[in-house]
């Protein structure tokens, strides 16, 4: 179990109730704004102690209100990304970055600084003081002194949020390899369902302090109904696949899982390889017959499994690929034109592009168990 | 007419306001007593203080005064006697006279000597001169402690800090803590006395009746119950 | 408990040092406001003389802070006789000149614990103010001004118990003159120096310890729920 | 002019030089962590003084050191989010969000608290402070707060970065009716691309405090290689068109411009006004053939203009729609399975439910001339 | 300016001042840091309590600060007395006594302006240390202590200015012994008493004025340049 919680906590009107238990490598906290996402992080790394309940995280209890258990969060060997960057403003950016290297047994330490300051990129600033920075620059700074901690948990609120794209591309892949390789559990706030697509195993949806859905994060984020509105575009089906091989002339890896193959701009990994794929709901065009001269590449053979018109003007249609679900968003006159009807053999065509790095992400195993 | 207003040295304090309350009794506008250190009362008469009548615990500031042509002189009146003895706590069995060369440096031992600040407190100038005249100062000039005040030299003997100490026989008497060894004979000192006069500045035709009164066979006993020696023939 | 009775005499010098601390505090007040924000955000010349004689007092011995008040502010120095003279303002030998050196002594009390609130305050939220249109004024008493109240209140709070408890500059400047300069602290003075005082001492000494006591209590409960009310943690 | 810049000024190693004059209503700053957005704000809303230069805003002088000119910002009347809420901490959020209010003289006021506190969803914090208040709704308050000052100006520094989506599609629309119909310019810093394609009508690119390009917003969003690698598929074709008329059954409505017509889910705008509608590049398939039983809706006819292979397994289609040119991004190895070369007529298909919310945008005139 | 020369015996004076100024400030650093600790953040019974003890020689008199000084200090004393007797410390009639009673009475000024640092520390710094590793000490070492350094430099400052001018409790409390404890204030004061003295008390009071503005400004020039290295502001 990587995070076990069952706690309820008040804050003056609000209240916190949450209870999951998550296997997953890297939970994400996703909500709105005031839902309790910050709340639940900070109980987690012991700047709060819950008015009841237990937090276990990797086999070791952090709180047990019943057996009067609270380890002080300098115990608990947390790296935590505060969501404002809350350095020091009397040290260096160096001084900043090596703070919690004093507290880490050497032994335990895997992360270095050399490493850290290349990853974000802010090796010019280690002379520097905090307030002599960006906003994005203080919050690379509060993330590289989170890693270099060597954590055995890291907690992270909406570390990029104020990050642009190309940071961001530099940033994830670092996160996944420290989920994979590294083997830390993360526990990861974003309101970005994208990041949440690409980085988590397990997501918890949390609405005013209670939790709405938690599960696998392929499974959340064919839920459509549980993202905002103006977010479900960005849902969708999170294939997990394989690598069947390269095509070395086009710069193109295959991937292939039951639900047939899909081909997508080169991801560096050996065949064999386990990938996760985004495929974006709105990403997914219905044919009813297969399309010919189109850039569109990818092509999947299913039926339809099930059509959503709950909405005005879209409809979701859930296709049955060869066992594997396949979420595609089509308005409903696409749906009248074609005629679709639940058991209707069609394509799920998906154009490659779409599978831009950020819907593309090596995999460990996601799960402990 | 108003208040009398007397600027009169702090030791004077409980003697003064048991003649204030006859005063009073006897039909006056009772006086307004300002007690502080006879420097601070004349320097502050110098600077304009709305005094009438001055009472300093020793000659030289009152002729600091007279020299500035603030007091009215012909008023200047020697009012009151002191003494200075030798005391130590009152479990002590110490004991000694005075007289020329007597081995005080022996009795206070590794203590110290408690007095008021020799060069600018009277009951420390005097003592100072006295142990000078018996032709002991040298021997004991570096066991001194100097206190801001005669009251202070006092309590350092009262709470043991020191063996032995030089104050005013007035102050002496009155405090259990404390015995008397002995009195420092008249001759070894110039004459303790509390001078006091009218201010030239001073309005107050009250003024003159008050240091009168002062004079009188009414404040005799209380001068001497606090244990002062009246200086002028009762009037 | 008799001897805890206060006399006539005595009450009057509880009621004047009450006062006096409390038109000290007061009067200084904004003076020291003014001097902490000169001494925290000023850039002049002579910055570290005003710095040095605001802290005079507190390098002086007291007795020589009275005296330099008495030939300055007395009815026969430079500045006495301007203020007699002009504005009617009198303060030798009156409890307005024992309040004048009370405040003078917790002056550098004052201005340091404000100044010290000054120097924490986030000048960032004072540009954010400037941006929505206040000008420094606004910004100083809508902004700046709640934000050092920490300060304010401390350095009140030290000024009053300085001037409950200061002697050397007050009895040096105004005498010790019943019911117009006697404070408590001279009251307490005039005890010490005659047999048999030490109960009148002890009497004066416990009177000016529960106000003090009082006024320190008061003013951190206020400050704490300022601070609650502030947010300031 | 709207703004016009023209300064340098240095901040310990980094210098920033920028000129340009934006006659746009909003001129979003976009580019990477420390290339001097935020300093560039803070000159024009009066925080820093510029080492030399000039600054102007609908036509009111601010800064200029030739002629030893400072505006102080509280004289500005400008309305600053600033990237940190920067609230004050001894004020309710109600007091907080009125702060500006009494500088605004009234007959100048056109924004009320409860317009600003329902839009930002903030009525049940009005008696709170902000320390307790999670960090989104700290944002939404700084918001709010800028906004009630009625300013004549408008900064925001990455106001929606902590926000949830649904959070962003209610802000959004109402920045397009403050662009719009009370036409306060705005700049504003962001890293988001879809946020600047949606809103802004020109675009300041900046890099290691330089301008490395500056245009009106559809101009620059072509420019794919202005945009940091990771983003370029957000990037794309702006196309400013107008509403030809609406399809009640299928709550869509139906644009039109010169490059032909498309179908979106309904905006609810009278026909005849102008709509902003982006595609993203990746969202545009090429068909040689007019495509038959798919649900994309959107066929624009056109020819090819360019192709652009500079990419490895991308390539980027220029196609020329009646002179209106919309980009595409498809692989390669499409690219010559389609057989595709400069001239040949082909149709760009664009999936319908491409157009959410988040890509159309209502507009007025964008600039003043 | 003949009248500027120091006799020896005033020389040894200003050394003294100078070593017990100094000893004042530095022993009672530790013990104000920690007292200004507890009053800012602790929660126990007797907070109220605490708080008046250390305002206590701002309220009293100096003099009775010094008589309360003997009497548990003095020889007789009972703390006086088990510091004599089992550590070797004696404060009765030494230069030790002395910087006891400076600083016992710069000990308020110097906890005030500590106090009022740490509650400007912004506490969720603290807790980020904590969540880096850091336990308690490490984070008051580390993080605190380098954030309160302006009211710890305030407080030494007071406390050694105060020090420099103190009085009326030294020499009620260990008296006036030329080279033992006949500090500046002290010999000033015997000058005041004596007419004819003002010219030596002005003499000695300029030095006592050379010395703390000295201390002034350095303590600024620190203030002002660790202010830049910390970037607090
Ligand atoms: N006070 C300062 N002293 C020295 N350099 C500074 C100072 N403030 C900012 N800088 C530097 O100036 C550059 C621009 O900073 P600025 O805050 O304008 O960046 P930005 O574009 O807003 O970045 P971000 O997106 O991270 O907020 C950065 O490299 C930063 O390190
Ligand atoms: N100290 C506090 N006192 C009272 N209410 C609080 C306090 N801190 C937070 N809250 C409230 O608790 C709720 C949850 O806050 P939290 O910071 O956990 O939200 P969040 O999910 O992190 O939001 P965001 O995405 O905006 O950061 C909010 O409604 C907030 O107003
Ligand atoms: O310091 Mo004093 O010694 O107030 O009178
Ligand atoms: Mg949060
Ligand atoms: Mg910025």
């Amino acid at each position: 179990m990587t995070v076990a919680v069952d706690i309820s906590h008040r804050l003056g009107a609000f209240t916190l109730d949450a209870r999951f238990e998550s296997a997953g490598r890297l939970t994400a906290l996703f909500g709105p704004s005031g839902s309790g996402k910050t709340s639940l992080v900070n109980l987690i790394g012991g700047l709060l102690k819950p008015d009841r309940g237990r937090i276990a995280a990797e086999g070791r209890v952090f709180v047990d209100t019943a057996q009067k258990l609270f380890v002080p969060a300098h115990k608990r060997r947390i790296g935590y990304v505060f969501q404002e960057p809350r350095l020091f403003p009397h040290m260096s950016v160096r001084a900043n970055l090596l703070y919690g290297r004093w507290f880490t047994p050497s032994a335990e330490r895997y992360e270095d600084l050399d490493r850290v300051v290349d990853l974000l990129g802010i090796r010019h600033l280690l002379e520097r003081r905090p307030s002599h920075l960006s906003g994005g620059e203080k919050q690379r700074v509060a993330i590289g002194r989170a890693l270099l901690t060597s954590p055995r948990l890291l907690l992270m609120d909406e570390p990029l949020a104020s990050l642009d794209d190309a940071r961001k591309a530099e940033i994830m892949p670092y996160l996944e390899r420290l989920r994979d390789e590294t083997k830390i559990p993360i526990v990861y706030v974003s309101h970005s369902v994208s990041e949440v697509a690409r980085l988590a195993s397990d997501v918890v949806v949390l609405s005013h302090g209670k939790i709405v859905a938690f599960g696998p994060t392929g499974a959340i984020m064919q839920r459509l109904d549980l993202l905002p509105k103006e977010s479900q575009g960005e849902g969708g089906t999170v294939l997990d696949m394989r690598v069947a091989g390269h095509d070395d002339e086009f710069e193109m890896t295959i991937l292939r899982s039951t639900a047939g193959e899909i081909r997508v701009p080169r991801v560096d990994t050996a065949p064999g390889s386990a990938v996760r794929v985004r495929i974006r709901a709105r990403d997914v065009m219905i044919a009813t017959e297969l399309p010919r001269g189109l850039s569109a590449l990818n092509v999947l053979a299913g039926k339809v499994a099930s059509i959503d018109t709950s909405d005005g003007a879209t409809v979701e249609v859930r296709i049955d690929c060869n066992g594997e679900m396949v979420l595609s968003r089509i308005t409903r006159q696409s749906m009248n034109a074609l005629g679709l009807a639940v058991g209707l053999p069609v394509f799920a065509v998906i154009k490659t592009v779409a599978f831009d790095q950020e819907n593309l992400s090596r995999t460990g195993a996601l799960h402990d168990i | 007419a108003d208040n009398v207003v007397v600027f009169a040295a702090a030791s004077l304090k409980n003697a003064l306001d048991a003649i204030n309350g006859a005063w009073k009794a006897d039909g006056h506008e009772p006086a307004t007593i300002s007690y502080a250190a006879s420097s601070a009362l004349a320097k502050q008469i110098e600077g304009g203080a709305p005094a009438d009548v001055f009472i300093s615990a020793d000659l030289d500031w009152m002729k600091y005064l007279a020299d500035k042509k603030l007091t009215k002189t012909d008023t200047e009146v020697q009012l009151l006697g002191n003494r200075i003895v030798l005391i130590t706590g009152k479990d002590s069995s110490a004991a000694t006279t005075i007289e020329p060369n007597f081995d005080l440096a022996k009795l206070v031992g590794d203590g110290k000597l408690a007095m008021a600040d020799v060069k600018a407190v009277p009951a420390g100038k005097y003592g100072k001169a006295a142990l000078e005249k018996l032709g002991v100062w040298s021997s004991v000039e570096n066991k001194v402690a100097q206190a801001e005040n005669v009251r202070a030299a006092l309590k350092l003997v009262a709470t043991g800090e020191a063996p032995l100490g030089i104050v005013y026989q007035t102050d002496a008497a009155a405090d259990p803590e404390v015995k008397i060894i002995a009195t420092f004979p008249q001759e070894t000192h110039a004459p303790i006395i509390y001078p006091a006069a009218v201010l030239a500045d001073s309005k107050n035709e009250d003024a003159a009746k008050f240091l009168d009164y002062l004079k009188s066979a009414k404040a005799k006993p209380l001068f001497e119950e606090q244990g002062f020696t009246v200086l002028v023939p009762a009037n | 408990m008799s001897w805890l009775q206060l006399s006539p005499e005595e009450w009057t010098a509880v009621r004047l040092s009450l006062k006096v601390a409390t038109w000290a505090m007061i009067v200084s007040l904004p003076i020291g406001i003014c001097v902490a924000l000169l001494l925290a955000r000023g850039k002049f010349w002579g910055k570290s003389l005003l710095n040095g004689i605001v802290h005079l007092p507190l390098i002086l011995p007291p007795v020589v802070t009275g005296y330099l008040l008495l030939i300055t502010f007395g009815r026969r120095g430079p500045i006495g006789a301007f203020l007699a003279d002009n504005f009617g303002i009198v303060f030798s030998f009156r409890w307005t000149g024992a309040a004048l050196a009370c405040g003078v002594m917790g002056f550098p009390l004052m201005v340091r614990a404000i100044w010290l609130s000054i120097e924490a305050v986030d000048r960032k939220l004072e540009a954010a103010a400037g941006t929505l249109g206040a000008n420094r004024a606004w910004v100083f008493f809508t902004v700046t001004l709640p934000l050092i109240m920490p300060g304010i209140i401390a350095g009140m709070i030290l000024s009053f118990a300085k001037a409950m408890g200061e002697f050397g500059a007050t009895i040096t400047f105004v005498s010790n003159i019943p019911g117009e300069t006697q404070t408590l602290p001279t009251a307490i003075y005039t005890f010490t120096q005659v047999p048999g005082g030490d109960i009148g001492a002890l009497r004066l000494t416990l009177v000016s310890i529960v106000i003090s006591m009082t006024a320190l209590i008061a003013s951190e409960t206020f400050s704490r729920r300022l601070g609650k009310r502030l947010d300031l943690q």
